[in-house]
């Protein structure tokens, strides 16, 4: 073995608690800045269209990730309804803790764009969900809005 | 003095200059006599702490040291031979701000060529071996450890990872991403849950058989299927609990690896791929950044059926649906065999095609950055014939993968003969 | 496979700002869209990226790397990231050439970014868990105070006054006048340095380089390639790093073994035998204002503690003999960890093509050199470019 | 003269905002405090360090082949690349290598006034090798009258509060 010396003991065992205090304040970018006012202005979602490749990419980028066009002046608006391309019902939060009740998530593509979001669905029980079922998006009151992801509260069943 | 070590001595008293950094680089006949362009790498040392759930015992140093020595007495040389070293880490995971600082020295590598590649162990892997084929090396060490046990706030950390603006604020356990990828799976291939627990029952039951594994257990399917739910489809035992270890590679070009090794293995084909990380354009059914990857490794290796020329394989298990998916990436079976190929038992040891043999993931533990390196060690110990009772048999060509998990869509593939 | 020569076709470069608006993402495309089209390449020609990013407590992103990846362009593409926290800059060339000199690839874009502006309360703060978490973190220490603790052993060591030291942040500042991505570049004196407000004695707040967001790119090509995308190729002909133990209060801290260690590797591989002759531009890195000094003497430029020597008598100034920093380096256009490196890098790139506008240095210069530093007084990352 | 990266090219890549911009929601931005929490093991060198310190004393390990005595211990000796020998405890006094005075914090906030600054040092421990330090905090001295070559010793707490940690000596003081 490598070390001549080992613990012999258990109870000779210890460790050294600590942590990365650190916060962080985020800007969201030029697209995402487009992205979230429109959204609290006017209640539109809108993508940025790469005319070469054929491309709507939601959420916003000011970039074509394939062939690098610039996009900051074909932004397009796009349909606040979709289509679930997956979805989970997930029963823990991200510090580990069990929901009270399993959230759904899906990935919603959205009509007109090849990208969409992946956020919460609601008015829905977990059981009812499919891949394929048609959402829309129900956004908060415009007072309410303040340029998070929230301000769609989340996705719904097109009734 | 055996023989081994009198070739090592005799190498080693040649001195740097023999064989060290770039003599007469300028002189342009120098990189045909030097560079043929049949020079090959090979890894002619490997050492491992063995994985663990916890490791309470051993610092992160005291780990990598073991490790190191381990595999620089496999391959006769001391740190002092070699010409340039590459760690693994990820600053969060290692709870340092800066984590390749605390590279050098459990490696002997104080005041020596050291960088970190915050990737995964096969990516370090590639680094080592360009270093070698560029010639700026000829002897190169990969390190790669895990302490996951130290990390108190695992999900969060994972967390930490996705987008902070469209994703993260969604506060939800990151598994919840594979949980998505897998149900889109399993709609567009047709492969099924059972199928899929298939994986942990084998994989589990693999690293009952492997020394270096922490996880191994017997289960049956319905075991697994009615472990609790924590993301549908993907259930608790679905999910590879992590574990702690330490491996470490010596890789050397051809005629320094046949001078100081019997067993030397050949690295044949090499490759790496990222595709987008940004969720929304993922196409969530397929590990395309895997197709990507095995394709420049089959290239470079020259195979052109996988299937026939791969004797047996070593992929990322962290979610056992990611068996299935990344066999198929590997163009190993064809899309949605997978399932069926694992139910009739084909991927088992004693199967056509051996599927982690050494237990995956899901058995021997999930790495994180060091998966690779796991992967890539029990492919060298099989072609070897070392791998004890679940060694194969008559193999020579073996793949490992290896995937950067959750939510990446980055993964490594690495060819090796012996 | 083999060797091959390796050169540097294109660069791209971000305003440094201390708060950019632009996510790290969309830097990193601004840097490696200007590289690409200076050089009229499309994403598509190109074999393999590389990124270098420094810690990613100040991106606060966990695998930043994998964050970055469609705006540095990797979209499936072969991606690999490195990383030696400060020298990241200077390794991000050395990593790219790997991929193209071992023959695994023809072309390679080098992203380097970094965005410190998201860490709260103060980038600085991301500093603290860089040291030893069990016999260090508990005293609380930070980065500063590590610099000042070399600077005083240095200056005790040589004898050398602030005074004269603070002439590094007088000429930086200066030099990045003429900088396009310039930060804190300033018409400033001596005594300006001398009476701003003391940080950490030795250490005064203008002796310092500042926190800043930015990104830099440029473009490797074998030379079968190079020869056909431009007529000025700037060859990448010698590359060194090392790294020295974490241990670091067990050095002395008043030479950078760590520096000459990489700068000797990238002589070797370089033919250079007499560095202070052979070498016609320089880029130490500068992030305090002795840093320069310090590593000078590591590059094997001076003998040691005569760096000051060069620097009073004006050597080391733009139309010098020897000039170091001409871009204005850390202390002028800002510090962006990883993509500072890069810059230096770039910077030298423009010399040696003498497109370097207003800072061009006289004399065409044929062979410059660029260095990074980092850790914890650690790494040395060096590149020797010749055209 | 010729430019291949112009003023005109950088100025567009970038925008750059101040304090208040984000301070006032002039700028959309998203807020985080990730929660970082680790429990690293410390091994039989630090772990058997700190529980010396613990004791009141400092502890430090033999190399017998550099002859160095390693401080802080560790299993292994990096230079010589060989499992250390014997342990050794050393003297808990010093001589100052290099020294700061500190107006900051490590959030890089500055002190308040009439504060005394921080005046960390590295200190070689005696008994240890030469040029084997130890960061540490001097106090008990006007940071002026700190030079370089300074013998200082530790200031241990009281055997109760001790928890077996690096702040199990408050901080070195001139003697």
């Amino acid at each position: 073995m490598a070390l001549i010396e080992r613990h012999q003991k258990t109870t000779d065992i210890t460790y050294w608690e600590g942590e990365i205090p650190l916060n962080y304040i985020y800007t969201v970018g030029r697209a995402g800045e487009r992205f979230f006012r429109e959204i609290m202005e006017n209640g539109r979602i809108i993508g940025a269209r790469c005319e070469n490749c054929k491309k709507t990419y939601v959420p916003p980028r000011i970039y074509c990730e394939d062939c690098f066009a610039r996009l900051e002046s074909s932004y397009v608006e796009v349909s606040t309804q979709g289509t679930v391309h997956t979805y989970t019902i997930c029963y823990r939060a991200m510090d580990g803790s069990p929901h009270e009740k399993p959230s759904i998530i899906a990935m919603v593509k959205l009509d007109g764009a090849d990208g969409g979001l992946v956020h919460f669905l609601g008015e829905v029980e977990p059981e009812e969900v499919q891949i394929g079922m048609r959402v829309e998006a129900v956004f908060k009151g415009k007072d309410e809005r303040e340029g998070s992801i929230f301000d769609i509260k989340y996705f719904r069943p097109i009734k | 003095m055996g023989e081994r070590e009198r070739k090592a001595k005799k190498l080693r008293k040649g001195g740097d200059r023999e064989r060290g950094f770039f003599q007469g680089l300028k002189d342009e006949s120098f990189l045909e006599r030097r560079f043929p362009m049949t020079k090959r790498v090979a890894i002619i040392g490997v050492g491992t702490t063995g994985f663990r759930a916890t490791t309470p015992d051993l610092s992160y140093r005291e780990l990598t040291y073991e490790a190191a020595t381990k595999a620089y007495m496999e391959a006769g040389i001391e740190p002092k031979d070699v010409d340039a070293f590459v760690s693994t880490a990820e600053d969060f995971f290692e709870g340092y701000s800066i984590a390749d600082e605390y590279a050098p020295d459990q490696l002997g590598a104080v005041l020596k060529p050291v960088y970190t590649v915050p990737g995964d162990f096969i990516h370090s892997l590639a680094s080592a071996y360009m270093m070698i084929m560029s010639g700026v090396a000829e002897i190169s060490v990969v390190q790669g450890m895990s302490k996951a046990s130290n990390m108190l706030t695992l999900s969060e950390m994972v967390g930490f990872a996705m987008d902070p603006i469209y994703n993260r604020p969604l506060k939800e356990d990151p598994v919840f991403i594979a949980g998505m990828e897998m149900m889109r799976y399993l709609h567009e291939t047709g492969t099924t849950r059972r199928q899929c627990a298939q994986v942990v029952v084998k994989n589990k039951r693999n690293a009952l058989n492997n020394p270096n594994a922490g996880h191994g257990a017997l289960i049956d399917v319905d075991y697994v299927l009615n472990s609790p739910m924590v993301s549908y489809p993907l259930t608790e035992m679905d999910i590879s609990p992590h574990s702690d270890g330490a491996v470490v590679m010596v890789l050397a070009a051809e005629e320094t690896a046949r001078a100081l090794s019997d067993k030397p293995i050949w690295i044949r084909g090499i490759g790496w791929c990222s595709d987008t990380p940004v969720l929304e354009s993922w196409d969530w059914a397929e590990a395309t950044y895997t197709r990507l990857a095995a394709q420049q490794a089959y290239k470079m290796a020259g195979i052109r059926y996988p299937r026939k020329e791969i004797d047996f394989v070593e992929l990322n298990d962290e979610f056992s649906y990611k068996e299935l998916q990344h066999l198929e990436a590997l163009m190993l079976c064809k899309k949605g065999e997978a399932g069926p190929m694992t139910e009739a038992g084909a991927t088992e040891i004693e199967g056509e095609l051996p599927v982690n043999p050494s237990g995956g993931c899901l058995g021997v533990g999930n790495l994180f950055e060091l998966n690779g390196g796991q992967k890539v060690l029990d492919v060298v110990l099989q072609l070897r014939g070392e791998a004890g009772k679940n060694q194969l048999k008559d193999v020579t060509t073996g793949l490992a993968h290896s995937w950067r998990g959750i939510p990446t869509a980055t993964g490594a593939v690495v060819i090796l003969s012996n | 496979m083999g060797l091959r020569r390796v050169a540097i076709v294109g660069a791209g470069l971000t305003k440094f700002y201390r708060r950019a608006q632009e996510t790290p993402k969309e830097l990193a495309y601004e840097a490696a869209k200007m590289a690409l089209e200076s050089c009229e390449m499309r994403l598509e020609d190109i074999d393999c990226v590389v990124l270098g990013t420094a810690p990613d407590a100040f991106d606060g992103i966990h695998m930043n790397g994998e964050y970055l990846i469609d705006g540095a362009g990797g979209k499936r593409k072969p991606y690999m990231r490195h990383y030696v926290g400060g020298g990241t800059g200077v390794l991000s060339p050395i990593h790219g050439w790997f991929h193209v000199a071992s023959g695994m690839f023809d072309t390679c874009l080098v992203v380097a970014e970094e965005k410190m502006s998201s860490c709260y309360p103060h980038p600085a703060g991301a500093f603290l868990t860089i040291f030893d978490h069990t016999t260090e973190q508990p005293l609380y220490p930070t980065l500063i105070w590590i610099f000042a603790i070399e600077m005083n052993r240095y200056m005790t060591r040589w004898g050398l006054s602030k005074r004269d030291i603070a002439l590094v942040s007088v000429k930086n500042k200066k030099n990045a006048l003429d900088h396009p991505s310039s930060q804190v570049a300033a018409e400033i004196t001596v005594d300006d340095v001398l009476n701003s407000e003391v940080m950490a004695w030795p250490v005064n707040r203008l002796d310092v380089s500042p926190t800043s967001d930015g990104a830099a790119a440029i473009v490797l090509a074998a030379e079968h390639i190079a020869r056909r995308v431009t007529e000025k190729p700037i060859w990448i002909d010698g590359v060194g790093w090392a790294l020295d133990t974490s241990y670091w209060c067990t050095r002395d801290l008043y030479y950078p073994d760590y520096v000459e260690v990489a700068a000797r590797m990238a002589y070797k591989m370089a033919g250079i035998r007499e560095p202070d002759k052979e070498i016609h531009v320089a880029e130490p890195y500068d992030p305090f204002s002795y840093k320069e000094l310090h590593h000078m003497e590591g590059l094997l430029l001076c003998k040691r503690g005569e760096a000051i020597k060069l620097l009073v008598d004006g050597v080391t100034q733009r139309d010098g003999n020897l000039p170091c920093c001409p871009s204005g380096g850390a202390l002028g256009v800002g510090n962006p960890i990883a993509a500072t490196g890069l810059m230096k890098i770039i910077e030298i790139f423009l010399q040696l093509r003498e497109e370097a506008g207003k800072r061009q240095v006289p004399g065409k210069p044929t062979c410059g050199v660029a260095q990074a530093w980092g850790d914890l007084m650690q790494v040395g990352t060096v590149v020797v470019l010749r055209r | 003269m010729q430019e291949l990266i112009t003023k005109e090219m950088v100025e567009r890549t970038v925008t750059g905002l101040s304090e208040r911009d984000i301070r006032e929601g002039k700028v959309i931005t998203t807020t985080w405090k990730p929660n970082l929490r680790y429990a690293w093991d410390n091994g039989p060198a630090l772990g058997r360090y700190l529980a010396e310190l613990k004791n009141g004393r400092i502890i430090g390990k033999r190399c017998r082949r550099c002859n160095r005595i390693l401080l802080p211990p560790r299993m292994f000796c990096e230079l010589c690349w060989r499992p250390t020998d014997e342990w050794v405890y050393v003297k808990d006094t010093g001589v100052v290598n290099t020294f700061v005075i500190s107006y900051i914090d490590w959030k890089a906030g500055r002190i308040p006034k009439g504060q005394r600054p921080f005046t960390p040092a590295v200190i070689e421990i005696d008994g240890a090798s030469p040029g084997m330090g130890i960061l540490h905090l001097l106090d008990e001295v006007e940071p002026e009258k700190i030079y370089i070559g300074m013998r200082v010793k530790a200031v241990w707490k009281p055997p109760k509060e001790r928890i077996g940690a690096i702040t199990d000596i408050k901080y070195f003081k001139p003697y």
